[in-house]
């Protein structure tokens, strides 16, 4: 492959994000949208990454002085995942968050966020991973907080930014105490050096709670409920299906390059799986506020998510890390088209002009009337999340479930078992939201019911149709899962 | 004690210090403030590391990257404080909690 | 032939999707149409594969490719046509579209018409699925799809004022949870199943029981029991049934086609179809039989203390699917199938005339007076329809002669094989089965006698009216078949059990046994009289009579009241009353125990999220303590 | 020992900057750990990142700190923990000293220097960590003109971005409530 791929992969969005910005802040001078400018730059992306996928054969290093990147499926399943969501996102914010003042900002932050991902799904060294890891935090904080002028949305962005300063700060000193054991920072070289380390177990260590901010493990979840809940509902969907994936790919080639250390990477991640299930149903049960609960939710997924994982990096079977990147890629399709969904009710009760505002599940009666659409979309987007088959979210699970089973160790059957009780309990919190979708009575009597454009409304049609293809057709994202798994297989040495 | 064993010993001591800062401090300027502490003893280890592995100057690198990152999260979350104060008349963290459970 | 068996889910999933894209625009009959006549061409697809299996009747596979390849695990969409596949489809898809087609009367001029059709069809789709399914994965696919449609039926009039529309949804919820139970059952079938045999296709798994397990093995047991819970959701046995009576609030024909003629019945398919693995575990099959005789008992003494008249169905429907399980659970599947059919028509039948009676009751309710409460479900408002509701009424004869057990209907035969088949295996249960049977045939002869004769006791019921044709003409054939349907497997001949047998592999054709046929007959009977003594003589009040009788008749001459207060009345209501309140205590009780403790441990997990920045940092602190400590203790190990 | 001394003072200065009660007396002690982690650093053979924390990290961060701090105002009052002394000091000590005791071992004595020049190796070998900065730079500052942005004038409200079939969201509440806003600060 032509090395001018991978890297323009990067650097278009990179080089584009200050574009939206500009046409924004000189709109009198260049009769331009900011989001049609980030679009465009999307587009040729998309163009790059088709070109790449056409070419892709085995994994490729490149290697800059002495900062390797690497392509192989990992990078390529958080590319798709980023590309397309964040594409749906820009698309979907158009009107979501026309008016908004800082609208220029956002597109920009957008375009370095997806940019930043992308570098980091491709990062080879240590020290590289961590610095797009922290690009690609510092582009979120303001989008976390953009409704600056609601005191919530200020909450959850001070909560957010000073979580993950103190987990970035651990995942550095983890660095360190690498770059002092072996000398080295090349992922790939750290590997062939880990054999009898002794400050490699307090790195690893380190490495688990700095990226696990990121991915709400579940005593350093509390930052995501807040963020979810009160960013702008594309936001959500992007920092819940992207920005957790990227904290887990990070995690997992890090704890890759550690493979060889004594630290089980595999019972952790299946610990913290399991608690991270069992937390996030418990907090979700009681949620009013249909974000939170489904920032909760997330929390219980990513837990699926590192069960899979774990049991395929206990066992060395190649099954539980496929379900575990299956689940990720779900996760990012299900949660995406939820907080798309939500949010176009928020839209469709004109509830944007002051910044967002809450949406309890009673505000949601009414809205499968009203507009079907999304009313049915979200009824699949949640069954899929709470497990019910044939939708997606069952594909994956099951995949998990089924590794899991197939260890035929007693006490990873146990946790099995567990996960799979969990889905059960999971619709508890679920089905009073779908209920409350089909109910009649609407809260919002007397407000005349806006119609959605069309540019709302597709990204929410685009992904259900997806998680109804890939429900019916799992292999249909094979292409994706199958050589992400090879590479992880590869990088954990095929234990 | 060698220059290294101190520059290991200030990195967990100035660690701890910004992290109990971040457990005990209410106001938000000084939260900030332990975060700075915090990533002073994470670059110490940084440089004390790539001294350790005889590539000072990739150490020295790293080190500065960091200074950058850290200094950008610092102006990020002064401006956050800034619209903290605006918003709700207090730098106070507990009045910062209405979002819960 | 047998490649046309995926167009039979085809259709209703077309019909799904032509009511879904033009719903909006065309008017209130033609969705209707539209949804019965695919029903009916799924039909026609059924019957297409009862003539190619006439010709080769060990069925065939069809295979329409790879849907999941996990490491070991591979799976297809293939669909098995055999004998016992092509029974249920004829079933589903037979009754199914006379409920179609019925619905199209009862539905008309509800705001939701379209939609009630699109959920019929998915729901026809599902549980097609699900009987013609080759693996296990398949089949928990239209398992949980037919739970869902369920769940939507139950749940369709959610909007009604006054509360009800409240009761409706949760009455979907209790549904939707308790097969939710069951479903994690089914489930954890599956995973010992994959884990032991390493696949889920019927073939292979069947195949590897037979050879590597031995009778009687724990894991033998621990599947069949696994799968037995699933049965006790979906089939509303003991001790999961409590979701069905509460069903009924869904609109009659979904009570009909799901909640007694179909979805309940998938338990019994899934026992009839893991056969293998029933017979490889003497335990499972006890419990199987003690869970469908209690259950068969249990629900019929229920049924004779109630006076909605859906809910007496509701629990003669449990009672008949217990006599289903501990039909099945005996090895005597011919006898479960066989009264599962029969039991589809004449149960299908009953509740479509009650739905008729319903209707009825309501429009002459909406003709005399306004304002109060009304329930034109309460039998005790009812009397005197024979003349105002004839076709229903006659049709209402067949269905409860026929579910009565007397010959030479439907339900006769049908039962009396069960019977057999416990009299020569299973005493005990024999005699609780006959008694379940003698019940039966009081409380449905009690229904008939407090909603069709004597007066009207109310002035809705004097101004009833007979319902549209729409409804009527189902009614008719379903009496009709509820009439023949014995002439399926009639003693001597057993069609059903030679045809069967090429899937079942069940050896032994019961004989006919006059002894036991003669002590059913004569107990339905005596049934039917000591009903007409109670019920017929007089009117009856908003009191009922065997309430009455503990207070007045006691010291009567009438010995009989007497002794039959004694002997039967007052341990059929504390009976009743106690399954009742262990229902509520025990049952429900255990699951809002657990739905309590969920709750308290949510909101205690919630206290932990204090939104304190602070106390946020001490989450991030803490966990790097426990990693630590762990990372330590690993190393040190 | 001198550089026990140092580091002495560094953990004093930075014990100051989380006990003082008066924000720009902290930012001070602040500036002070700064100058004294530079010096170690300087110590430690780190010549140019010393000048880079020295200027950075007691310079610029504390003018910022300042800055902020007469934005914000000054809140002098002490504000008792949330989090019970005894636990947050435990919880926090616990962590440390594991991580203390699993560094330990490491006693090596440093490996000889390598011939690199301080330039090459963050400009050239490591290059792709600077674009990765420039990135984060660039997120930062619109981050904080995006968190600090003033309402713009109603007239302003890009009628291009308002996407057709949609309705121009209301403004009125937007500008009066601005209008106070001003006024508070």
């Amino acid at each position: 492959m032509n090395a001018a791929v991978p890297v323009s992969l990067i650097i278009v969005p990179l080089a584009a994000s200050p574009l939206p910005y500009l046409v924004g802040r000189w709109s009198r001078l260049i009769p331009l949208s900011p989001r049609m400018v980030a679009l465009t730059a999307l587009a040729v992306v998309w163009a790059v990454f088709a070109l790449m996928m056409r070419d892709y054969v085995a994994p490729v290093t490149l290697q800059f002085e002495v900062v390797a990147f690497q392509v192989d499926g990992l990078s390529l399943l958080l590319a798709a995942l980023v590309l397309a969501l964040g594409t749906l996102a820009v698309i979907y914010s158009g009107p979501y968050m026309a008016g908004q003042t800082g609208e220029e900002k956002y597109y920009a932050l957008l375009l370095a966020l997806t940019g930043a991902m992308i570098g980091l799904a491709c990062a080879a060294d240590l020290f590289n991973l961590w610095v797009w890891f922290e690009a690609m935090v510092i582009c979120t904080y303001l989008l976390v907080a953009f409704y600056r002028r609601r005191p919530t949305s200020l909450e959850a962005g001070v909560k957010y930014l000073v979580q993950s300063a103190v987990g970035s700060a651990l995942v550095v000193l983890g660095i360190a105490l690498v770059l002092a054991q072996t000398g080295t920072l090349d992922l790939a070289a750290i590997r062939q050096a880990a054999g009898d380390a002794t400050l490699m177990p307090a790195a690893g260590a380190l490495f688990l709670i700095g990226f696990g901010v990121k991915l709400a493990i579940v005593p350093l979840h509390t930052w995501l409920p807040d963020a979810y809940a009160e960013s702008p509902s594309g936001i959500s969907a992007v920092l819940s299906g992207v920005v957790t994936k990227a904290g887990l790919v990070a995690l997992l080639r890090v704890a890759a390059a550690l493979a060889g250390i004594t630290l089980s990477w595999g019972m952790l991640l299946m610990a913290f799986g399991t608690l991270n299930i069992f937390v996030g149903n418990l907090l979700a049960l009681r949620q009013t506020q249909i974000k939170r609960l489904l920032a909760y939710s997330s929390m219980s997924q990513i837990g699926y998510m590192l069960l899979g994982l774990g049991i395929g990096i206990y066992t060395g079977e190649s099954s539980g890390i496929q379900g575990g990147l299956f689940h990720a890629l779900n996760h990012g399709l299900m949660k995406g088209l939820a907080f798309f969904a939500v949010g176009a009710v928020l839209y469709a009760l004109g509830r944007l002009s002051g910044g967002e505002h809450t949406l309890g599940i009673g505000d949601l009666r009414g809205t499968a009337r009203r507009y079907p659409l999304i009313g049915l979309a979200l009824t699949l987007a949640l069954l899929s999340l709470g497990g019910v088959p044939p939708l997606a979210g069952f594909m994956s699970k099951w995949q998990i479930f089924v590794a899991g089973v197939g260890t035929g160790t007693g006490w990873i059957d146990a946790l099995v078992i567990f996960a799979a009780l969990n889905s059960v309990l999971s619709l508890a919190y679920y089905l009073p939201v779908i209920n409350a979708l089909f109910q009649d009575a609407s809260s919002t009597a007397g407000q005349p019911a806006r119609r959605l454009p069309v540019a709302i409304v597709l990204p929410v049609v685009l992904l259900a149709a997806a998680m109804l293809v890939v429900g019916l057709w799992p292999g249909a994202l094979t292409w994706l899962t199958q050589p992400a798994t090879s590479a992880l297989m590869a990088a954990f040495g095929g234990l | 004690m060698t220059i290294l064993q101190v520059a290991a010993a200030g990195a967990l001591i100035l660690l701890g210090i910004g992290l109990y800062g971040l457990l005990a401090l209410r106001n938000l300027i000084k939260v900030v403030i332990a975060l700075q502490i915090m990533v002073k003893g994470v670059v110490l280890a940084l440089v004390a590391a790539g001294s350790l592995s005889g590539q000072i100057n990739l150490g020295q690198s790293l080190a500065v990257t960091l200074i950058v990152a850290d200094t950008v999260v610092a102006v990020v979350g002064l401006a956050l404080a800034v619209q903290v104060r605006r918003r709700f008349g207090s730098l106070d963290v507990r009045e910062l909690s209405t979002l819960r459970g | 032939m047998f490649n046309l068996v995926p167009l039979v889910i085809a259709f209703p999933v077309a019909g799904v999707l032509l009511n879904l894209a033009f719903g909006m625009r065309i008017r209130e009959p033609i969705t209707g149409i539209i949804a019965s006549v695919m029903s009916g061409l799924a039909f026609a697809v059924s019957v297409l594969q009862l003539l190619a299996l006439i010709s080769q009747p060990e069925g065939a596979i069809v295979s329409l490719g790879e849907w999941i390849q996990v490491g070991s695990l591979s799976i297809s969409w293939s669909f098995r046509v055999d004998t016992l596949s092509a029974t249920m489809m004829l079933v589903v898809t037979g009754v199914g579209t006379l409920i179609h087609i019925y619905s199209i009367g009862y539905m008309h001029g509800d705001a939701r018409f379209t939609r009630f059709f699109v959920y019929l069809n998915l729901f026809l789709a599902a549980m097609l699925l699900l009987v013609s399914a080759d693996n296990f994965l398949l089949l928990f696919v239209g398992w949980e799809g037919v739970g869902l449609c369920s769940y939507l039926l139950i749940g369709f009039w959610f909007d009604k004022p006054g509360g009800e529309g409240w009761r409706n949804s949760s009455a979907a919820r209790k549904a939707f949870l308790a097969n939710r139970v069951g479903d994690a059952g089914l489930l954890l079938a599956m995973f010992a199943m994959f884990w032991a045999f390493g696949s889920l296709n019927f073939a292979d798994v069947f195949g590897q029981a037979e050879e590597t397990l031995a009778v009687g093995t724990p894991l033998a047991t621990l599947i069949a029991l696994l799968l037995l819970l699933g049965v006790t959701g979906k089939s509303a046995q003991i001790p999961l049934f409590v979701w069905l009576p509460d069903a009924m609030a869904g609109p009659t024909p979904a009570s009909a086609l799901i909640h007694a003629a179909t979805m309940v019945t998938a338990g019994v398919y899934l026992i009839a179809r893991t056969g293998v693995l029933f017979a490889l575990s003497p335990v499972a099959q006890g419990m199987v039989v003690l869970v469908g005789t209690c259950t068969a008992l249990l629900a019929a003494s229920i049924a004779v203390g109630q006076n909605d008249i859906k809910r007496v169905l509701a629990y003669s429907t449990i009672s008949q699917l217990g006599f289903m399980v501990a039909a099945v659970g005996m090895g005597a599947y011919t006898a479960g199938l066989f009264h599962l059919v029969t039991h589809a028509f004449f149960k299908a039948l009953l509740f479509m005339a009650a739905g008729s009676v319903i209707h009825g009751v309501a429009h002459g309710f909406g003709h005399v007076e306004r304002g109060e409460a009304f329930d034109p479900q309460d039998m005790r408002v009812m009397g005197g329809l024979r003349s105002k509701m004839p076709v229903t009424f006659w049709t209402y004869i067949a269905g409860a002669l026929a579910l009565a057990g007397l010959p030479p209907l439907a339900g006769f035969f049908s039962k009396d094989e069960i019977l057999l088949a416990a009299f020569e295996h299973y005493p005990l249960a024999y005699v609780a089965l006959t008694a379940a049977a003698f019940l039966t045939a009081f409380y449905i002869a009690r229904q008939m006698l407090m909603v069709f004769f004597g007066k009207g006791r109310t002035q809705a019921a004097a101004h009833a009216v007979e319902s549209g044709r729409f409804m009527l003409i189902p009614l008719i054939i379903l009496a009709g078949l509820s009439v023949i349907g014995g002439a399926l497997n009639l003693p001597g001949v057993h069609t059903l059990g030679g045809w069967l047998e090429h899937t079942t592999h069940e050896a032994e054709a019961g004989a006919f046994n006059a002894g036991v046929a003669g002590v059913s007959t004569a107990l339905a009977l005596l049934g039917f009289g000591l009903a007409y003594l109670l019920y017929g003589r007089r009117p009856v009040g908003e009191r009922d009579p065997l309430e009455g009788a503990l207070f007045n008749a006691l010291r009567n001459k009438w010995w009989v009241d007497e002794l039959y207060d004694q002997i039967a009345v007052r341990p059929y209501n504390s009976l009743s009353r106690l399954a009742a309140g262990f229902d509520r205590a025990a049952i429900d009780g255990a699951g809002l125990r657990l739905a309590r403790l969920m709750t308290w441990l949510g909101e205690t997990a919630r206290i932990a999220q204090t939104g304190q920045l602070n106390w946020n940092v001490a989450g991030i602190v803490g966990g790097l303590l426990i990693v630590l400590i762990i990372v330590v203790l690993g190393r040190g190990a | 020992m001198l550089q026990v001394s140092l580091l002495i003072a560094a953990v004093f200065c930075a014990i100051q900057a989380i006990r003082a009660p008066r924000l720009l007396v902290a930012a001070i002690w602040l500036a002070g750990v700064s100058a004294l982690v530079a010096v170690l650093l300087y110590l430690l053979g780190a010549h140019e990142v010393a000048v880079i924390e020295l200027s950075v990290g007691a310079g610029l961060v504390t003018v910022l700190f300042v800055f902020a701090i007469s934005l914000a105002g000054e809140e002098t009052t002490r504000l008792p923990a949330i989090i019970p002394r005894p636990l947050a000091i435990g919880l926090v000590a616990a962590s440390v000293l594991l991580l203390a005791w699993m560094l330990a071992p490491t006693d090596n004595p440093p490996a000889a220097d390598d011939e690199s020049s301080f330039t090459v190796v963050v400009w050239q070998e490591r290059g792709a960590d600077a674009l990765a900065q420039i990135v984060l730079i660039f997120a930062g500052v619109l981050g904080v003109l995006g968190i600090l942005a003033e309402e713009r004038p109603v007239e302003k409200t890009s009628a291009e971005a308002v996407q057709p079939g949609d309705e121009l969201p209301e403004q009125v509440g937007f500008e009066v409530e601005s209008s106070l806003e001003r006024e508070r600060v």
